[in-house]
């Protein structure tokens, strides 16, 4: 009955040295195992005592993980890629200047020096109930606390919520979606590609993950392909705090426009369901219109169709419908002084 | 085994969470077991050689009873494979994902459920006033004839059971049980609509205290898991060759004259042409008038 | 009045070095031989009655040393309120988090894994975390002995279903059982009013937050308990680790050198504090008590949030002719505390208002207990009424700083509710119309005001001003310093070091008037076997007024002894002589007379009073036993502040700040902030600036961010963590802030200085919401904090539609 | 001290050399695996069973210069180890969850949260804490003059984590606007809150440093 918090629990460590010694502790160790790459959320739950893995597989020694190559006109990331270095690198930042962008406007200096891509998209979600340790539908209950009459949900889900209302924070998620990135998981049965969009999973096919990834699995690289190198992006985080904090939305979108017209876009937003939630209808409806106010005001719009606020995240309607509408025409007004 | 699990409230009480899901396989196991028993016993055992009635009475009795004897209306055959459809519904979306196959499934559930407690409110109300109410539930002499025919069953003597009414005992028990379980997932479920999401109610877990809301969900879960058992049970001898002339008359709504000679007894099932006999084609719809 | 060679100038704290290359000490720091470890359960519930606690296994455990429990406490009976006084474990939790029990071992992953097999039946009672819902016919009281404090006892107060109709309309009822205070006609003030406005607000609770918590650790040695924790006064904290321990004042030494913050929340020490104390009396080992974070947030004490309704009467020249002001406070579960009493004195003060009304009811909670954080009362009132202030005068085509100064308060200014004799009490000075004056200049503000509530594209311009007083002194500490034979001058203090350097800042008063150089001065603190003498705590801005008037009469204590002894010694009287140079000397002979040093060697010698051995009966005990302990040492000078003193001192400051918000997000950022202090004079301009910034900071984050929420249905907590509670970081203030100071001396203490600690905390909170207001119109926000969810639905929706009663959103 | 020990690098701790080999070397060297582990169950190096191919628990590290062997439990954090096996306690705790910055220590020249990295994890890489800035004469570091010159912080708390992300952040960007170092020291927090003064001070740092590296 006892609570206890801020001490860890033993596990045994692993620090594997390459990707086929990962795989195969993961496989020896299936769901005993916890993957560590950062550690930035998982050292929360383990100081918080509520996961309780035997084995820690630490990939802080597999080197192949790290780092950004070029890949045909695209970019390859290793998953163990530290924010940083992916902010830092002169690809990124020639041709897909909004990953650059999402990447720094996660949590802390030191955080993104230590965090990595593929840590950041597979996090976990942030909803204060399940990560204080409640037993809800996500932690293999049978309740959700943060939809209740009294609850308090204001970062909580507006769309998709399927029992549980808790949210994708991670901010390089919806510009990868919008980038068409795709994820390279590998285990000891062999390598799988998933579209970014496909990656993240709601809690209506699985109330306990956020992504595709089974135990035994390894989230091993991310490929950007070339097609929106050098686009026109648009990426914007709304957040209390401006260090530290995730999104209360965030929103990425690539276009391509030729004469005011929109050729083409993709368009993603994150901090409003449980998985990042690509706009395909906004995305539809939007092609080939013009790109101006009355195209973006339809665009935000579409974009909240469907939408169920709860108690407190009401304002994520309006929120929402301004962040598509600002990222198919860009921010308006500026002051100088 | 723990056949329950036990979460904690959020004020560290250990509060009831469900059942375990190891009961799902426990039902299912249990299911198979008993339709390979009963498929060993019936190809194995020396089955029992049915009483022949007095001759001459049949003929007569034979004369009066139409070819095809009304069994279940239009309304109630919908109602069954309605009934039929929302419950393997219900199934499928509640326990794939506990195997393993992973969907969206508790809008379908809910959707489901509401179709199976609607469609079970129809069939209660038309049963009420519409149907032979009592034909359906076991009665005193039930029992006695089902001790004759189960010592009978396996070799030993006793007296001839009756022969049955419209609905055998194992149809009657069956119904009972199914209709105790189903009660029971409905009564629990649509509260249990309170705790997600729908159109009908603003979400509200706390209707109920923690540990009301633990002896629910295992309710729910009992009743669910035992479906399976019984559901598998029930398509078992739906298939069954020598039962199928039952399975047709919930699809056609009526069984032959042969099979009625053969199973029910005219006395509590009388089914019988009043004289004088019309036309054949009516006597479908006169019999389901009188006798269904 | 001698030269200014010391006091206003920047110096270099002796602490400083230490506390750079990691060298300092704080609490967590230290070790000691055989040191256990202790990790605490705390209570699930928010309010429950323990019924059985079974430790067996957990003892059981090899490792695990000891388990203290509530029964290992000294016996406390109700005192007058009714209530039991808190203790640091409790057989009776009264809100989630409190500690029930502590396990000893001999390491912390031990002591955790042992707290997981300790049995606990609670058994659940009646609990609330709203104030609010406390008050309603039905509603739960959140102790036994009842829900608030009326006439300072703890009774059951219920509203009428009539007034819970106000409450479902938005607004505040005022409801019985109210504390009331009145001046003038408040009726007749509102019948010359122009506008009067009416508001209901809600001010968050927030925690204390120091950065090191309340970590502390505890050993015995010889029957004497030595505990090393963080205190905002070690000189303050004996008494009452003495009391909780159950032990006497002189069997307690607490040390505590470095405090990594306090802000309120340490200011007699901890009752956390008693438990390494007893678990080390119980093992016989030392116990280090490592505090976590979300521990803190329980056991660290927070600021009472308020929901509050005012009406406010302004006439056409901006002149406030009435203010009717009803506060209900969420009290915690424990003793009353004095914010919302401190809001009224301190609105009455701010604004001058002709006629005022207050009410206020304490409403007891099953939240963590509340003391005074920065600015108590203060601070709430400022977010209360400075953004109604601004909207009438907006209504009345008023700028705010206008308002503001016709409103001020200047000289003996009345404030608080009338004492016996009908008559309000008053201020020692005020020199805010000052202060607004050179604000407006720094800051710009008369160019800024063409931005005013401006917009391009989404972006909304806004400016603000706030004025914010508070209490800046108290009187009567000891000063204990002693010229030794090797000629330097040594002082005892025990203030706590929360690194406000006021510790060390107001031993220069001493230094300059006898005329010693820096150099030569040390200070001693943070150790009560050092012998200090009775002390104020760091806290309250008390100490830059009361300790410069300590070290000011130690001072002249140590000068006339000095001038006694060179007269005694050399012939003549004692006014011959004066002190510079570190010699007593004949006047106008600055080479002649006696060394510090010779005259340290003389008071020794001589004994009696020149060296400590004979002490003046007017000074605290506490002083008494320290100056005894020093005696013979050399030349003391030790005394009491008996300055006289007309009027109760306080500090002023008035902040202003621009914000420019994205009306799309509801994003914005604070863009410039200027505070401008009335604190007398100026004792350590790097000082002053630390404080007059970082307090305006702490209101800044009330106004952006902090928050405090509870799940009502449960009653717990769900923001305990800085990712939840939401202290600004360095990119949610601006980039760069201006400063100043009036730098007039009060003139009814003897060095001119006040304090000035809480001051800024209610002008930067204040600013920051008037600027908000100017730039969203008067319809954006009801409560605070005010959150770029808060903006956007509000403007959606063309009017606040936030939560507007319900505490702890 | 350390100087003088034999080096036994991480990667013939986890590798080359043997766990009993290893103990031998330490014990033969003389040196104390851990003479204040207070915190963590250390007593016996074998208390923790061991799966195999599992990490080592007696690691050396390199700290501010020096070789340091520890017996570092599996969940050991760096903080930890440097606070209660090193005696190392300039590196402050005030959150323990990555949250404050109090602990901030440069890994290879980066600043990371100590208290949010195992100890095993930095095994092989150069660790270095405020009291690894000043030299050995006790010359203080331009960063930590300038923070006295500016009288930077209050109750500083917070400031041996600003000072190291400081540190850090300048090795990148030499030369920073103040809004650049803002947000280069922006993972740190203060709740004394006078961010102004720290910047000011953090700003005279920039230019101490360069002047330093310059002569």
């Amino acid at each position: 009955m006892a609570v206890i918090r801020d001490v860890m629990p033993a596990f045994e460590l692993f620090q594997p040295a390459n990707v086929e010694e990962a795989l195969s502790l993961l496989n020896r160790y299936k769901s005993d195992a916890w993957v560590m790459a950062g550690g930035l959320d998982s050292f929360d739950w383990l100081k918080d005592r509520i996961k309780r893995p035997k084995v820690v597989v630490d990939l802080v020694g597999v080197k192949e993980l790290e780092g950004v190559r070029a890949s045909g006109d695209g970019l390859e990331i290793g998953a163990m890629t530290t924010l940083t270095d992916l902010v830092r690198h002169p690809l990124v930042r020639e041709k897909f200047g909004m990953l650059l962008e999402a990447a720094e406007a996660a949590a802390s200096p030191q955080i993104r020096n230590q965090g990595t891509i593929g840590g950041n998209v597979s996090q976990d979600t942030r909803c204060w109930y399940y990560r204080d340790g409640w037993e809800c539908y996500r932690a293999g209950g049978n309740i959700c606390y943060a939809d209740t009459p009294t609850a308090m949900n204001r970062e909580h889900a507006i769309f998709d919520a399927d029992r549980c209302v808790a949210v994708n924070p991670s901010d390089t998620a919806p510009a990868l979606i919008a980038l068409d990135a795709k994820m390279v998981i590998r285990s000891t049965s062999g390598e799988q590609i998933v579209d970014a969009e496909h990656y993240f999973i709601g809690p209506g096919i699985d109330i306990t993950r956020m992504t595709v990834l089974k135990p035994g699995d390894l989230l091993v690289a991310i490929r950007i392909p070339g097609t929106w190198a050098g686009s026109q992006f648009y990426f914007e985080k709304v957040r209390d705090r401006k260090v530290w904090d995730f999104p209360l939305v965030n929103v990425a979108s690539v276009m391509k426009t030729s004469g005011g017209t929109i050729q083409d876009l993709r368009l993603a937003l994150n901090g409003v369901a449980a998985h990042p939630v690509r706009l395909r209808a906004v995305e539809a409806a939007v092609r080939g219109k013009p790109r101006n106010e009355q195209t973006a005001e339809m665009a935000g719009l579409m974009a909240i169709e469907g939408a169920k606020p709860l108690r407190h995240n009401g304002y994520k309607l309006p929120l929402v419908r301004n962040l598509v509408k600002r990222a198919i025409r860009g921010v308006e007004g500026s002051w100088t002084s | 085994m723990d056949f329950l699990k036990w979460g904690r409230s959020p004020w560290g009480e250990d509060i009831l969470i469900r059942i375990s899901w190891d009961l799902l396989y426990l039902s299912a196991i249990g299911g198979v077991l008993f339709l390979i028993g009963h498929a060993l016993y019936v190809r194995f055992w020396p089955q029992p050689v049915p009483e022949k009635g007095d001759a001459a009475t049949t003929a007569a009795l034979a004369a009066r009873i139409p070819e095809r004897v009304a069994r279940h209306s239009v309304a109630a055959r919908a109602f069954h494979w309605v009934m039929a459809a929302a419950m393997f519904v219900l199934l499928f979306s509640a326990f794939l994902p506990i195997v393993g196959v992973k969907f969206a499934w508790v809008t379908i559930h809910w959707i489901a459920g509401v179709i199976l407690t609607l469609s079970i409110i129809y069939h209660t109300v038309h049963a009420t006033f519409w149907l032979d109410f009592w034909s359906i539930w076991p009665e005193k002499g039930d029992i006695e004839d089902s001790r004759r025919r189960m010592l009978r069953g396996v070799g030993q003597s006793a007296p001839a059971p009756r022969k049955h009414g419209k609905y055998p005992l194992e149809n009657k028990l069956y119904h009972l049980i199914i209709l105790i379980t189903g009660l029971a997932v409905i009564g629990t479920g649509v509260f249990m609509m309170k705790r997600v999401q729908t159109p009908f109610f603003t979400r509200n877990p706390y209707l109920f205290t923690d540990q009301a809301w633990g002896v629910m969900y295992v309710a729910h879960g009992l009743a669910g898991v035992g479906l399976v058992a019984l559901v598998m049970a029930h398509v078992y001898f739906a298939i069954r060759p020598e039962k199928l002339w039952i399975t047709y008359s919930m699809i056609f709504g009526w069984i032959d004259r042969g099979h009625y000679l053969e199973h029910h007894d005219p006395q509590r099932w009388n089914v019988a042409r009043p004289v004088p006999p019309p036309p054949p084609d009516e006597d479908a719809a006169k019999g389901r008038r009188i006798a269904v | 009045m001698p030269e200014r060679t010391l006091v206003g100038q920047n110096y270099t704290t002796p602490d400083l070095v230490a506390k750079v290359t990691g060298k300092a000490k704080y609490a967590e720091d230290y070790r000691a031989e055989g040191m256990l470890f202790c990790k605490l359960l705390l209570s699930p519930m928010p309010h429950a009655r323990v019924r059985r606690i079974d430790s067996s296994k957990a003892l059981a455990m090899k490792g695990v040393v000891g388990v203290l429990t509530a029964d290992d406490f000294p016996p406390v009976k109700p005192d007058q309120s009714g209530l039991k006084p808190e203790q640091a474990l409790t057989n009776e939790p009264v809100y989630q988090g409190e500690p029930i029990l502590a396990v000893a071992a001999v390491d912390e992953v031990t002591a955790a894994d042992a707290i997981e097999l300790i049995e606990l039946d609670l058994e659940p009672l009646p609990f609330a975390v709203d104030p609010i819902e406390s008050l309603r016919p039905e509603g739960a009281n959140a102790r036994l002995e009842g829900n608030a404090y009326v006439d300072r006892k703890v009774a059951t107060l219920k509203w009428t279903a009539e007034d819970f109709r106000e409450v479902a309309a938005g607004r505040l009822p005022f409801g019985k059982g109210a504390d009331e205070w009145k001046v003038g006609d408040v009726d007749a003030g509102f019948k010359q009013a122009d506008v009067v406005i009416d508001e209901t607000v809600v001010i968050q609770s927030t925690g204390h937050q120091p950065l090191e918590t309340r970590t502390a650790m505890a050993y015995w040695q010889n029957g004497k308990l030595y505990l090393h924790g963080s205190t905002q006064s070690v000189a303050r904290t004996v008494a009452s680790v003495a009391g909780w321990v159950g032990v006497e004042p002189s069997k307690v030494v607490i040390v505590s050198e470095y405090t990594g913050g306090g802000f309120g929340s340490k200011i007699p020490g901890a009752h956390s504090m008693a438990i390494p104390a007893l678990l080390s009396k119980k093992t016989g080992r030392p116990v280090m008590m490592r505090i976590s974070r979300e521990e803190e947030h329980f056991i660290g004490r927070a600021r009472a949030g308020m929901q509050a309704r005012a009406r406010l009467g302004m006439r056409k020249d901006g002149r406030i002719t009435a203010l009717d002001l009803y506060i209900v406070m969420d009290n915690g579960p424990y003793s009353a505390q004095g914010d919302a009493r401190s809001s009224g004195s301190i609105a009455s003060l701010a604004y001058q208002p002709m006629t005022m009304r207050f009410r206020s009811v304490a409403v007891l909670t099953n939240t963590p207990p509340r003391t005074s954080q920065r600015s108590p009362g203060g601070m709430q009132v400022n977010a209360i009424l400075e953004p109604i202030i601004t909207k009438a005068a907006r209504k009345l085509g008023l700028d705010q700083v206008a308002v503001r100064h016709i409103n001020a308060p200047a000289g003996k200014a009345p404030y608080g509710p009338p004492g016996q004799n009908g008559k309000q009490r008053y201020v020692t000075s005020a020199f805010v119309k000052e202060a607004l004056d050179r604000g407006v200049e720094l800051f710009g503000w008369d160019a800024r005001k063409g931005r005013s509530g401006q917009r391009r594209g989404s972006k909304a311009r806004g400016i603000g001003v706030a004025v914010s007083p508070y209490v800046g002194g108290s009187i009567g500490f000891d000063a204990i310093m002693t010229i030794r034979p090797d000629g330097r001058l040594y002082f005892q203090s025990g203030i706590g070091n929360l690194g406000t350097h006021s510790t060390i800042d107001v031993h220069r008063v001493a230094a300059e008037l006898l005329g010693m150089p820096w150099e030569k001065c040390e200070v001693i603190w943070g150790d009560t076997s050092k012998h200090v003498p009775w002390s104020c705590s760091s806290a309250g801005s008390q100490t830059v007024h009361a300790m410069t008037r300590a070290a000011h009469a130690g001072a002249m204590d140590a000068k006339r002894k000095l001038q006694e002894l060179a007269a005694h010694d050399l012939g003549g009287k004692p006014d011959d002589y004066d002190v510079s140079n570190e010699r007593v000397h004949r006047k106008g002979n600055a080479s002649g007379g006696l060394t510090f040093a010779q005259a340290a060697k003389r008071a020794i010698e001589l004994g009696g009073k020149y060296d400590g051995h004979e002490l003046p009966k007017d000074i605290n005990p506490m002083t008494k036993t320290s100056a005894t302990a020093l005696a013979g040492l050399g030349l003391m000078g030790v005394a009491k502040d008996n300055y006289p003193r007309d009027g109760d001192t306080h500090s002023y400051v008035v902040g202003f700040a621009e914000v420019e918000v994205d009306v799309e997000t509801g994003a914005y950022q604070i863009l410039d902030y200027t505070a401008v202090a009335d604190c007398g004079t100026v004792l350590h301009p790097h000082s002053l600036a630390g404080q007059i910034h970082g307090g305006s900071v702490l209101g800044m984050g009330h106004a952006i961010g902090q928050r405090w929420t509870y799940d009502q249905h449960y009653g717990r907590p769900l923001a305990k963590r800085f990712h939840h509670t939401k202290p600004p970081t360095i990119l949610d203030v601006p980039v760069a802030m201006k400063w100043d100071a009036v730098n007039i001396p009060d003139p009814e203490t003897p060095v001119g200085a006040r304090g000035i600690g809480e001051p800024p905390v209610g002008a930067g909170y204040g600013a920051v919401l008037n600027a908000l207001v100017d730039a969203l119109g008067d319809d954006a926000f009801r409560r605070t904090p005010v959150t770029p969810d808060v903006i956007v639905a509000a403007l959606d929706a063309g009017k606040w539609t936030h939560e507007a009663l319900t505490a702890h959103v | 001290m350390a100087e003088n020990d034999p080096v036994v690098t991480a990667d013939e701790g986890q590798r080359g050399v043997s766990r009993r080999n290893f103990i031998k070397g330490v014990i033969a060297a003389g040196a104390a695996v851990s003479t204040t582990s207070y915190l963590f169950r250390g007593g016996s190096i074998l208390g923790q069973p061991s799966l195999p191919g599992a990490v080592e628990r007696l690691v050396t590290l390199n700290v501010n210069g020096q070789q340091r062997r520890v017996d570092v439990m599996k969940q050991e954090t760096l903080a930890m180890t440097l606070r209660y096996k090193l005696g190392l306690t300039g590196t402050k705790l005030g959150c323990d969850r990555s949250e404050c910055g109090a602990c901030t220590v440069l890994i290879d020249d980066v600043p990371h949260y100590s208290c949010s990295i195992l100890t095993h994890s930095v095994r092989g890489r150069k660790v270095v804490t405020i009291e690894g800035l000043a030299s050995p004469t006790g010359q203080l570091h331009p960063v930590q003059q300038a923070v006295v010159d500016a009288q930077g912080f209050q109750c500083a708390f917070c400031m041996p984590g600003f000072v190291m992300a400081t540190v850090g952040y300048l090795k990148t960007n030499p030369n920073p606007t103040r809004p650049e170092l803002a947000h280069g020291i922006s993972g740190n927090l203060c709740r004394c809150q006078d961010y102004n003064k720290i910047l000011d001070a953090m700003m005279l740092a920039a230019e101490y440093t360069r002047r330093s590296s310059r002569a």
